[in-house]
């Protein structure tokens, strides 16, 4: 019998895999159209980033000479790191083949490892942009790591585990219901995803603008391929946070990877789940135009105190609880 | 009361008068006689502690102190406050009447000191350790109130005198000591020469503010 | 007989000891590689620290300290002069806070000392603004066996007496004076380590930022053993011994690097530097493999103790009252911090230094190392594989030291797996290596100038000032966080709280001390008269009772 | 006729011939030749004690040995001085100077060997006027304002020692009547305990302030950084460390005798206090004085004070150990100072000539370029007065402190503090010196014989300091006992 449930988890971690990398040009597709149609565009279709792609591996790969010969490796590192966190956050469905290895902290040295590649390639070519928007993304990721640990420790203390998977499965299963520290925990949590995916209010990812963007800044330089690779571990980015707050925030519904029976019921509520955040996602974003680089650090702050006051408040609630 | 004990403690007190006024001199000569009266009340009393313990070296010692100290000392002195013509007051580090309330305190310290230490002892040697000490420490407080090298040197040769008080009060005490302290007085007086002579060559006056200068320059 | 006169040297070496002898080797024999195989002055500063390890008792522990201490002084005065009496200083404190406490019996107060006098060597809380400015100044080879060794044996001794010889007499506040004595080096490290222009002194502040870590690893260890939770404090000490050996590899690869970039280029400023990949490929590869530890990425040596000591907090904040709750999360903030603004520190140390263009004809010209650097770096480069991609083997290899400190406890197992990682990354990079390979041709162009001008003939690499600066890269973090805690003056607040403040009382009593000494003749005959006078009252009030 | 007297009259006789006869050049050499004969003598002292006025217990075998072998080494090295400095002096003054080297290491060893407290007074005081003419030498200002100062404050310091020497003849007429044995330190300690303990406390507060002004602890040391600076420099530094060794042991066998009255019960108080007030307030003092100090000899005299401070302080804490320690201590620490004012003296005429004046620190910066042996002995002796681990000292030092916390723990933070503050002033001046600058056109020179001979003090020190022979460690411990 154990044989078969390995057997159903491993063919599951692979559709999850799969289905992961396959979905996540479809998500930008997707927000891309809902963003033109709140503004009253039609927009683009929603397979547009698969074209993208597609265009970028068949055109030549331009190295500049001043690029040392570490060029091409920065965008392999990115995207292999985004993959592999996208590979251990549990979307459809809970218990996967890699769910011991899906440890918080892990996750979180992944995306550090991400952006460290972004930025030595931001660096690569010894020219002004690359540079300037390293140093705001590293200034944006110093505050962003000091709140997403605060935050580990509220989902720590209230499933008693460490890995997200474990996370998963004990919401799920218990009825938690909303308490005023989840509350925090979520506001926090959303303002990180906004931050790390280079979403409005910290960078705003349709402009072009030399003077204000962050993450675009780093890959002036690349073209062809490696910038293929780097848009899609872009692309790769927003599925994961998009993964990682459904698991936490809406795990109800969530498959098993053991019972195959409930696989269909889960992929529904994942696709459901992500349409869901892409609305809010474009709804928030139509709302609210970019911040100055300078303002982010306190927009951060707040979500750390947010983080820290959702841990004080679980203490009281566990108190007052009984 | 003994006659021996009265009389030794008429001289000690008369010692301790003088070493008292000499706080008080401003000039030299009077410090010179002041002091001289003192050597030769030592030596009287140095012959009658020899007579009283019939011990013979003190009556070497009072002849020593009465040759040197009381006779040749003072005929130096005078020759050199005459050939540096040091006719006028010398100038006091701190204002008379302090020194003078000061040097009361200080006899005070001395018999609180002593007398209740050597209760065991003979009442004389009580006395003259409570008087000797007294007029070392008014000779120490004489040297901290004067600017001047030779007021200094004076104030120096009263403590001189009154270890010497000291030292003939001991009952038996062995004659090395005598010696060593004529040595001390002798050897003094040559180096303190000296140095009167040398310091004449290097600046006009015998005032040590000319020595204060180059320390206050600091090395 | 050799040693104190009567009692003479003893040797004991345990598990503790053998440990951390065992880490010094690696860089002590690639220091001695690294160019510093002829000075005496070198050979005495291990043989202090072994003899230091190995003591039996504790006038050998501390002539092995002090020993250490001196010769290393010598080294520091060798190579500048400035920071020597400063380190000298320190050095003797910390002698002068350690042989009291080793005869006081086991309590308090000798552990406030050994913490204070250990703590100042190994650059803890209250005295640790002096290890960046003493730290850069000898050769590179001896930096290196400073950082990864000599600061490594004032922990050993924090250890040894903390966890073994008062073991039974262990209070909670214990830990928790160790845990406030690392967050603040930890913070402040990271936070220089990020704005430091100078190579060395970034790397002295990292060292001051990893002693923090481990002295927040230490302190946990101690409090939950304390409080009796025997197998949270085997985590914390697993998190703290995995650090100090992850450490004494990568940091001295780091010091003897940047030792061959300032003989290479005659500077180790980053703002000269720049473009070093081109001329020193294999420098730069193992520099790279250094900044990935410091900056404790996931597959690189320092990631282990990091994954550790999150874990080892996190599960801390589970227990205790309020007040633990607010501290614990509060330290998880600062440690998250000061995770981004260290890999912040590497990711600057390799992009400004190694990639990009030239910033100087130096910079531009500099021939690759070889001989003795290049083996004691491979040599050190080599040892980090396995603490990288192995960390359970090594953690299997240091229960025993566990057991020893903390008795009656099992190791827990390590939730990290990096071979793991390592596959599925490596099946990522192959998959989209095949699906590019057959792309388009690649080509060689000239970049974009970025809207500036041409650069003058004379500049043949580019405009220096096109390109962003060590600087100016630090700048958004300085102005954020660094103006807050560094002032305006970017002073480190242990300087500004602590040395300044001794300095003017010295300065004042030194004033003191020159009117005293320049007394006249009378002046000097009063104090004696006066002392005397005094001593006489006392005396007749004492008899007189 | 014991060894011990022979040591005693021995260098006076040869005073005398050096004061009347022979060229500089012979002087130097007489001094050589007393001085090793000199030494012989006080080897031999150990195997015939003998009795009565002067006789050596085991502290002065110890020391008497001690003061032989550096007078005999300064005396060696002062060859290469006369020869240097030969016009810094005229004949006669030369006469003098050698008369008083040969009259000041007799009055060391008659004050170590005197068992008469008497005897030993007489000592102290023929020492301080040799030295006082010693310092005067020079007909400079400074010279004579130092040789003014040193006679006044000597000369109050003997007069207080007179004082207090007649007041222990005085409490010691209970036990011991009138006469010679009242004076001997053998009977007086002998029966310690039925001596009038009143008495005694106010004699010891005399003597240790009369002996204390010859140790110069604070605040009794106004003469001797300027004594130090002035006069030729192997009398007035190097033999004039002697001097410091007979008062501090003076001062340790009058506390023995204050300690023992007050164990037994005389009603004298614990002699501990005053000595640990004294020490620490010279090690705080010398402490703040030392950094602003230019002049190498005036810096290395307020070194000195700092360390007769420290072997006060282990003399007061009490107790075999601490004792133990102290001794050490001031063994290690003559042995240093000799050879580092050895080497001093050979550096300062290597840089022009070693005149009094001539020993600026900023005149000996960079001494690796005239000497690079020279400049690493004198690196040494100063590292190890700063008493970290490969000096000597270490080991002293370590030994005081840990009795320290252990016999009177409230005295150990102003210790350490005072230990910081000297040793970083001391290491200060290293750094300028080996690898400083050097002043233009400086060639290298040879290093001459003063440096070897420092080089062997050095050697003797890390001996004894970390190798200490058994023989060596019993006889201290049983001195340290039998004193306690």
């Amino acid at each position: 019998m154990s044989f078969l449930i390995l057997l159903a988890r491993v063919i599951g971690s692979f559709a999850h895999i799969a289905l992961v990398l396959a979905a996540a040009p479809a998500v930008i597709g997707l927000v891309g159209v809902l963003r033109a149609r709140l503004l009253g565009r039609r927009g683009p279709a929603i397979w547009q980033p698969y074209a993208r792609l597609r265009r970028l591996l068949r055109k030549d790969v331009l190295t500049p000479e001043t690029a040392t010969d570490l060029f091409p490796l920065w965008p392999y590192v990115c995207m292999a790191a985004m993959v592999t966190a996208a590979a251990l956050v549990p979307g459809f469905c809970t218990g996967l083949v890699t769910a011991p290895l899906s440890d918080v902290i892990t996750l979180a040295g992944l995306l550090a490892l991400a952006r460290a590649a972004t930025l030595l390639a931001g660096l690569e070519t010894g020219f002004g942009f690359g540079g300037a928007g390293a140093a705001r993304d590293l200034l944006f990721s110093v505050f962003v790591e000091a709140s997403l640990l605060v935050l580990l420790l509220t989902f720590g203390l209230i499933a008693h585990t460490q890995t997200v998977d474990g996370i998963a499965e004990a919401l799920r299963a218990s009825h938690i219901g909303i308490s005023v520290s989840l509350g925090f925990a979520l506001a926090a949590m959303l303002a990180i995803a906004l931050t790390e995916t280079g979403r409005i209010p910290a960078d705003n990812p349709a402009g072009h603008l030399e003077l204000a963007m962050v993450h675009e800044a780093m890959l002036l330089e690349y073209s062809g391929g490696l910038l293929a690779l780097f848009e899609y571990a872009a692309m790769l980015r927003l599925i994961v946070w998009m993964d990682l707050i459904g698991t936490i925030f809406l795990p109800f519904g969530m498959a098993r990877a053991q019972d195959v029976l409930s696989w269909p019921g889960g992929l529904a509520l994942w696709a459901g789940k992500l349409l869901v955040m892409a609305v809010a996602l474009c709804l928030f974003e139509v709302s609210t135009a970019k911040m100055r680089v300078f303002r982010v650090p306190e927009f951060l702050g707040v979500a750390m105190l947010l983080g820290v006051l959702s841990s004080v408040f679980l203490f009281v609630a566990a108190r007052i609880g009984g | 009361m003994s006659l021996v004990y009265q009389l030794s403690h008429l001289l000690g007190g008369v010692m301790l008068l003088c070493a008292f006024s000499l706080l008080s001199q401003r000039r030299l000569a009077a410090m010179i006689m002041l002091y001289q009266i003192e050597a030769i009340t030592l030596s009287a009393a140095a012959f009658w502690q020899g007579f009283a313990q019939n011990a013979d070296d003190l009556y070497l010692t009072g002849a020593i102190t009465l040759v040197i100290k009381a006779i040749l000392l003072p005929i130096g002195l005078r020759q050199i406050v005459l050939r540096f013509g040091l006719i006028r007051a010398v100038e006091t580090a701190m204002p008379v009447g302090l020194s003078m309330i000061l040097g009361v305190g200080l006899i005070g310290v001395a018999v609180l000191v002593v007398l209740p230490i050597t209760v065991s002892s003979v009442s004389l040697t009580r006395e003259d350790l409570a008087i000797s000490l007294s007029i070392v420490l008014l000779g120490f407080l004489m040297m901290t109130a004067r600017r001047n090298a030779l007021a200094q040197v004076i104030g120096f040769l009263s403590t001189e005198n009154g270890l010497v008080l000291a030292a003939t009060g001991m009952p038996g005490m062995p004659f090395v000591a005598e010696l060593s302290v004529a040595l001390l007085v002798l050897l003094a007086f040559l180096v303190v020469g000296v140095f009167l002579l040398r310091i004449r060559e290097h600046f006009d006056t015998l005032d040590l503010t000319g020595l204060e200068d180059i320390e206050r320059l600091g090395r | 007989m050799i040693g104190l006169p009567g009692q003479g040297l003893h040797w004991r070496v345990d598990a503790l000891s053998a440990l951390f002898l065992v880490i010094l080797i690696p860089q002590v024999v690639a220091g001695a590689l690294a160019g510093m195989r002829g000075s005496v002055a070198y050979w005495v500063f291990v043989a202090g620290m072994v003899l230091a390890l190995a003591a039996g008792d504790a006038f050998t522990l501390i002539f092995g300290f002090e020993l250490m201490s001196a010769a290393s002084w010598l080294l520091v005065v060798q190579g500048d002069r400035r920071p020597a009496t400063l380190y000298g200083g320190v050095a003797i404190f910390s002698g002068a806070c350690l042989i009291p406490a080793l005869f006081l019996q086991a309590g308090g107060l000798a552990f406030g000392l050994i913490l204070l006098g250990a703590g100042a060597k190994a650059g803890l809380a209250p005295l640790h603004s002096w290890l960046p400015r003493a730290h850069p100044a000898p050769a590179a080879g001896v930096s290196a066996v400073m950082s990864g060794g000599m600061v490594k044996v004032a922990l050993y001794v924090i250890i040894r007496y903390g966890f073994v010889v008062f073991g039974p007499a262990v209070q909670p506040w214990w830990g928790t004076a160790l845990i406030a004595a690392g967050v603040a080096p930890v913070l402040i490290g990271a936070l220089r380590a990020m704005l430091e222009v100078e190579l060395k002194t970034m790397l002295a502040c990292s060292t001051v930022e990893h002693v923090g870590l481990i002295a927040v690893g230490l302190g946990l260890a101690l409090r939950a053993k304390a409080l009796g939770d025997v197998g949270l404090a085997a985590l914390g000490l697993q998190a703290a011994l995995l650090c100090v050996v992850a450490h004494a590899l990568f940091k001295p690869l780091l010091f003897i690097g940047v030792g061959a970039v300032k003989a290479a280029t005659g500077t180790s400023s980053l703002n000269w530097l720049g473009g070093l990949m081109r001329g020193m490929p294999r420098l730069g590869g193992l520099m790279l493999a250094g900044a990935a530890g410091m900056a404790a990425l996931p597959l690189g040596p320092g990631f282990a103790p990091e994954f550790l000591l999150l874990h080892a907090v996190l599960a801390s904040a589970g227990g205790g009252g309020i007040l633990a709750r607010i501290g614990f999360t509060a330290l998880l903030a600062a440690l998250g911090l000061s995770a981004a603004l260290a890999l912040g520190a590497g990711v600057r140390l390799i992009g400004i230094g190694f990639l990009g263009r030239p910033r100087s004809l130096h910079a531009a010209a500099a021939e690759d190392i070889g001989g003795g650097t290049l083996a004691g770096m491979v040599l050190l480069a080599g040892l980090c594989v396995p603490v990288a991609l192995l960390p359970g083997f090594v953690l299997a290899r240091l229960a025993p030291v566990i057991i020893l400190a903390v008795p009656g406890t099992v190791p827990p197992a390590l939730a990290y797996a990096p071979l793991a990682l390592a596959l599925l990354m490596a099946v990522a990079g192959g998959a989209a290596w095949l699906v590019l390979r057959n792309a388009g041709t690649r080509r060689e162009v000239a970049a974009w100038q970025g809207g500036f001008g041409p650069a003058p003939a004379w500049l043949p690499f580019g405009d220096p000032a096109t390109q962003p600066s060590a600087t100016g890269f630090a700048e958004p973090v300085w102005r954020a966080i660094g103006l807050g805690i560094l002032g305006p003056g970017q002073v480190d607040p242990g300087e500004a709280l602590v040395l300044a403040p001794l300095a003017r009382i010295n300065t004042r009593a030194a004033r003191v001390a020159e009117r005293i000494r320049r007394a006249t003749v009378r002046q000097r005959l009063a104090f004696v008269f006066g002392a005397l006078v005094a001593a006489l009252m006392l005396l007749g009030l004492v008899q007189g009772r | 006729m014991s060894f011990a007297a022979l040591g005693v009259s021995l260098p006076f006789a040869a005073a005398i011939l050096a004061g009347l006869w022979g060229t500089p050049a012979q002087g130097a050499r007489l001094n050589a030749v007393a001085g090793g004969l000199v030494f012989l003598v006080t080897l031999c002292v150990p195997f015939g004690p003998g009795a009565g006025l002067i006789h050596a217990d085991g502290l002065g075998m110890l020391f008497g040995v001690l003061t032989g072998f550096v007078s005999f080494t300064t005396a060696l090295s002062n060859l290469g001085f006369v020869r240097l400095g030969e016009a810094q002096l005229s004949l006669r003054r030369w006469r003098v100077y050698h008369a008083m080297c040969l009259v000041l290491v007799g009055a060391t060893l008659l004050g170590l060997y005197a068992d008469d407290i008497g005897l030993l007074w007489v000592a102290v005081e023929g020492a301080t006027i040799a030295a006082t003419l010693g310092v005067s030498l020079a007909r400079t200002a400074s010279a004579l304002e130092a040789a003014w100062k040193y006679f006044i404050l000597a000369g109050v310091g003997i007069a207080l020692a007179l004082f207090g020497t007649m007041l222990v003849y005085l409490a010691a007429q209970p036990a011991l009547g009138p006469g010679l044995p009242a004076l001997s330190f053998a009977a007086l300690s002998a029966h310690a305990g039925r001596l009038d303990g009143a008495l005694l406390t106010l004699a010891f507060v005399f003597l240790l302030f009369g002996y204390g002004t010859k140790a110069a602890l604070v605040p009794l040391h106004g003469w001797l950084p300027d004594a130090y600076a002035e006069g030729p420099a192997p009398l007035t530094t190097a033999l004039s460390g002697l001097m410091l060794n007979v008062a501090l042991v003076a001062i340790l066998r009058f506390r023995h005798l204050m300690q023992a009255n007050a164990v037994a019960g005389g009603g004298a108080l614990a002699p501990g206090p005053f000595l640990i007030t004294l020490g620490l307030a010279s090690l705080l003092l010398t402490g703040f004085s030392l950094p602003r100090r230019r002049d190498a000899r005036r810096f290395f005299g307020f070194s000195s004070i700092e360390h007769s401070g420290i072997v006060a302080f282990a003399f007061g804490v009490g107790g075999v150990m601490a004792i133990f320690g102290g001794l050490l201590h001031l063994v290690l620490h003559t042995l240093v100072k000799s050879a580092l004012f050895q080497a001093l003296t050979r550096a300062a005429a290597m840089r022009g000539d070693a005149s009094p004046g001539q020993f600026n620190f900023s005149r000996l910066r960079g001494l690796a370029q005239s000497n690079k042996f020279l400049a690493w002995v004198l690196a040494a002796c100063i590292f190890t007065l700063a008493g970290l681990p490969p000096s000597g000292l270490f080991a002293s030092e370590f030994i005081i402190i840990s009795q320290t916390i252990q016999r009177a723990p409230w005295a150990s933070l102003p210790l350490g503090a005072g230990l910081l503050l000297c040793a970083v002033a001391i290491i200060r001046k290293i750094g300028p010196l080996l690898f400083g600058a050097a002043p233009a056109r400086t060639q290298a020179q040879p290093a001459g014989g003063a440096a070897y001979l420092a080089g062997m003090h050095l050697a003797l020190t890390l001996g004894i300091g970390f190798a200490m022979p058994w023989a060596l460690y019993d006889l201290l411990h049983g001195i340290a006992a039998g004193l306690q």
